[in-house]
């Protein structure tokens, strides 16, 4: 039995979660990853929508931030700027768990902008939550898959702050989930690899990685998907390769 | 007091060009029969202010009715990128002002609370760094925090559930933004599912959304949200947000979407002749599911 | 996680002396059974900070648990004034500290924000003019608005209608500064009418108060808030307020109340017994017309 | 037929409500007043309290702000935080509707101490919201019957702001009805006897107030009370003399 690459990503970023935790899910793999862990290990996790919804219960995979079944299956529905202002940036949120279209070695990420911002290459969609989650969330998660590309020393622009020039905050950036392996911070905020999928070497990390990485003193294979995380997978319709 | 006034009248009235237009509803409750009556009166060189631009304002930047956006998510919801947003800021078209969804909120909650400013704690990133925003030493201690300034759209348009005679508009689900950046401007459109009776709706006090004393004008316009959603009532029409996708990648298209669903018809009524039957049908049948 | 306790448990574990603690509730929803189990475990020198002292505090203050009061309006409402509150000040043996309601709303909002201070347009009168609020000059213009510092309460007590088994607590009907009270907090201890099934409570995400994930304790406390009330459960027991009016004028009438109501119940349940059993039923009956 | 005097002053403060404003209405005398005018030529008038409570459509007198009465039949009940700031400090409410212990000439209202405040005769409620009402109402109309001991030159403790010492604010003190007469506020911003109730004299007004009262240049006579302003007073129980 195989899976995607973005499923496999989920399944990564999932087993990241801990029951109970209060997690600001982001669009896209997040938001799969994290219903993967709710169904799973963690079927008191606590997911918030930056759309406002506390708690949701989400029945089939949201499609949106907005999901009206979001809503539905939800403990209560906040204003977001009561949500931003007496959750978020008071400290209640445990994990930022966010995507985005450049990473870079201080695990700052770009969600605005390729190429200059008063002229743009490309131009994203911007921050919406995402740099206010990175700030103020206790620990963030972000999932990416990795390329040059998106794995440049240092990103375009930086939407979603991470560790500062020189050290490490006491939040921010804990871990990254590529479709090569782990990454966590070292106690520099220097990004690390610390365990890649079967088959992946360090060397092929490092080829798609924009700086000398640093890799950690012990290496790990991540284990390959379960069983039932495939099924729960495969429910959530994110089993079969998607744009992202 | 709230005036009762077809969704062309409201805007014929009280959406001048050179305003700064507020649309509120966040992924649900978004006003498009107001966004697609301004686009056909075409007004010109409005400030469009929003946090998430979403469809509406894709439209109406194609349809040129903007000079400059306010904002802080341009995307697709679930899709990726807004791709006429996207081209008119590749090239130079648009100018922006850009925050993250905090700060913009922020900004309108200083403009509901009549507050020349309001206090977050202050967040560093390449937004910030481009366009400082101010810190206060808090007079209490060592503390500082960063302010944002007040944002008072001249307008401010919004989809409701419904209201009752008395212009009390009534909305539940998410709300996101949307009584902050009503509450925030100087003057309030609202267009509603429905009508009915104040006394019907006097034990649902707590989706009150705004009391008629603060807002201009009434209008009916069912399925006024279409493609976005009125919950309970109507589903979100993803298909044509995919489709969206698709027809905004390519101007030409574009022009004639807009030449078709928008310019041709008069009002929304006849925006809704156009589509499908039973894709309304669904839509509802869809929404009708234990809330 | 919120953790089951009984009232007596849950203040005994997280109400020590010197705290500063907010009883909740505005009119409505008064957390006495609460407040009584505080005067029952003799807890001293207290802050005790509420925007309307009520019945509870006058209670409170008679059995010496508090030093200090932060405060915006001490009166026994509908009745005139807070008698033991009175002398106690008249006496100079309460340090007080004293706001307007919209001033120590706005300390609540900047606790429950994690702010160090809110804004809010400038007032002169005599309270400005002996405690001055500091002003901040907006960044954005010649404006100036006042500031108010941050109020913490080491522990905010709630009252409410009910919670689930995973703490989630709900309210509705006046609801005052409960909710910016508590998450203001450090920490939430919660009194409920009832529990009821998390399931037979997701479809009333509108009253859906705190969270359980903010809340220390939930404690079952049937006629938790009497003689204050709960909407559509049991109205104000408007009698006792007047009977407490003619108590508190007599400090021998009031210790006498005090030992017989209070310290000589071990719980709320044995305080119930005390009063005639058809008070309860009129109050009871009284709150079941159309809400 | 003849009325008490509480109830002639609830009627006479009645008359100063305008049908569809919204007045933000004190306890006591003014939410006596404000009730009678709704159920005659204001019923329109919006009903606010600072308990939260908007447009409230009482069935019988309110006995205090926090009323279930009030909430049953609200258009919707405000956290009071939401109240004071998107609605009264935004200039949303037309008429603060006051009582008060002591009134001085320039409509300074005295609502917490007399005596020092340090060292008080006679400790009192408070502000609650009444300077915050006095100070963002558009006008501001209090009722309070007179004496010497509550029309003093100067109050004793300024709880809810007037006119300045000179001049006098756009907003502010705008009318004063006591149970021997009502007051306006000259262009200078001092309080002016403007018309009496019937066999009162304006002797009699001076006599019982603390400072030179200034008097306008038409002195009118108080229409007595209608028959329909009585009987909605003694539906409301507003006609027997009560303490307040």
């Amino acid at each position: 039995m195989t899976t995607s690459r973005r499923g496999e990503m989920a399944i990564v970023g999932a087993r990241l979660l801990r029951d109970g935790e209060r997690v600001l899910v982001g669009v896209g793999l997040p938001n799969l990853a994290a219903n993967v862990a709710k169904r799973l290990h963690a079927p008191h996790l606590v997911l918030v929508y930056e759309s406002g919804v506390i708690d949701a219960h989400p029945p089939r995979l949201p499609l949106s931030i907005g999901d009206p079944d979001l809503v539905r299956t939800s403990l209560c529905v906040l204003p977001i700027g009561d949500l931003f202002s007496q959750y978020l940036q008071t400290g209640w949120i445990d994990v930022g768990f966010l995507g985005g279209a450049q990473i870079d070695r201080r695990g700052n990420l770009n969600s605005t902008v390729i190429g200059p911002y008063d002229h743009p290459k490309v131009r994203l969609s911007g921050s919406g939550g995402a740099a206010d989650i990175a700030s103020f969330a206790r620990r963030t998660i972000m999932l990416i898959p990795q390329d040059l590309q998106r794995f440049p020393a240092a990103v375009d622009f930086i939407t979603s702050p991470g560790h500062p020039k020189r050290g490490r905050r006491t939040q921010g950036p804990a871990s990254v989930v590529t479709d090569l392996g782990l990454f966590d911070f070292d106690e520099e905020g220097e990004m690390r690899l610390t365990s890649v999928y079967p088959g992946v070497s360090i060397k092929d990390v490092q080829q798609r990685t924009g700086w000398p990485l640093r890799i950690a003193q012990e290496i790990s294979e991540i284990p390959p998907p379960t069983p039932a995380e495939l099924d729960v997978l495969r429910e959530l319709g994110g089993g079969q390769e998607a744009a992202y | 007091m709230a005036e009762l006034l077809t969704v062309h009248d409201a805007v014929a009235r009280y959406v001048a060009d050179d305003q700064v237009v507020y649309l509120a509803g966040f992924t649900h409750l978004i006003p498009f029969a107001f966004g697609h009556e301004i686009i056909r009166q075409r007004r010109r060189h409005l400030t469009l202010c929003r946090a998430t631009p979403d469809l509406v304002y894709d439209q109406m930047i194609a349809a040129g009715v903007a000079d400059r956006l306010v904002f802080s998510y341009a995307g697709n919801p679930g899709l990726g990128l807004l791709q006429v947003f996207r081209q008119a800021v590749q090239r130079g078209e648009l100018e922006i002002e850009e925050y993250t969804h905090f700060e913009l909120v922020a900004r309108l909650s200083a403009g509901a609370a009549g507050l020349p400013f309001w206090p977050l704690r202050s967040l560093e990133n390449d937004l910030t760094a481009r366009r400082p925003r101010p810190r206060v030493r808090s007079p209490f201690g060592d503390e500082e925090v960063a302010v944002v300034p007040a944002l008072r759209p001249d307008v401010t348009l919004v989809h409701a559930h419904c209201a009752d005679e008395d212009g009390n508009v009534y909305a539940w689900g998410l709300l996101g933004e949307v009584k902050e950046a009503a509450l925030a401007a100087h003057r309030i459109l609202v267009s509603v599912e429905e009508i009915r009776p104040a006394a019907s709706l006097r034990r649902e006090r707590d989706h009150l959304l705004i009391p008629g004393f603060r807002v201009q004008s009434i209008s009916v316009a069912p399925f006024g949200a279409h493609p976005s959603y009125v919950q309970g009532v109507y589903d979100r029409d993803t298909a044509f947000y995919t489709e969206w996708d698709r027809i905004s990648r390519d101007p030409e298209a574009t022009r004639k979407w807009l030449a078709r669903f928008v310019d041709a018809v008069p009002d929304r009524e006849a925006y809704l002749r156009l589509l499908p039957p039973d894709r309304l049908a669904a839509l509802k049948e869809a929404a009708q599911v234990d809330n």
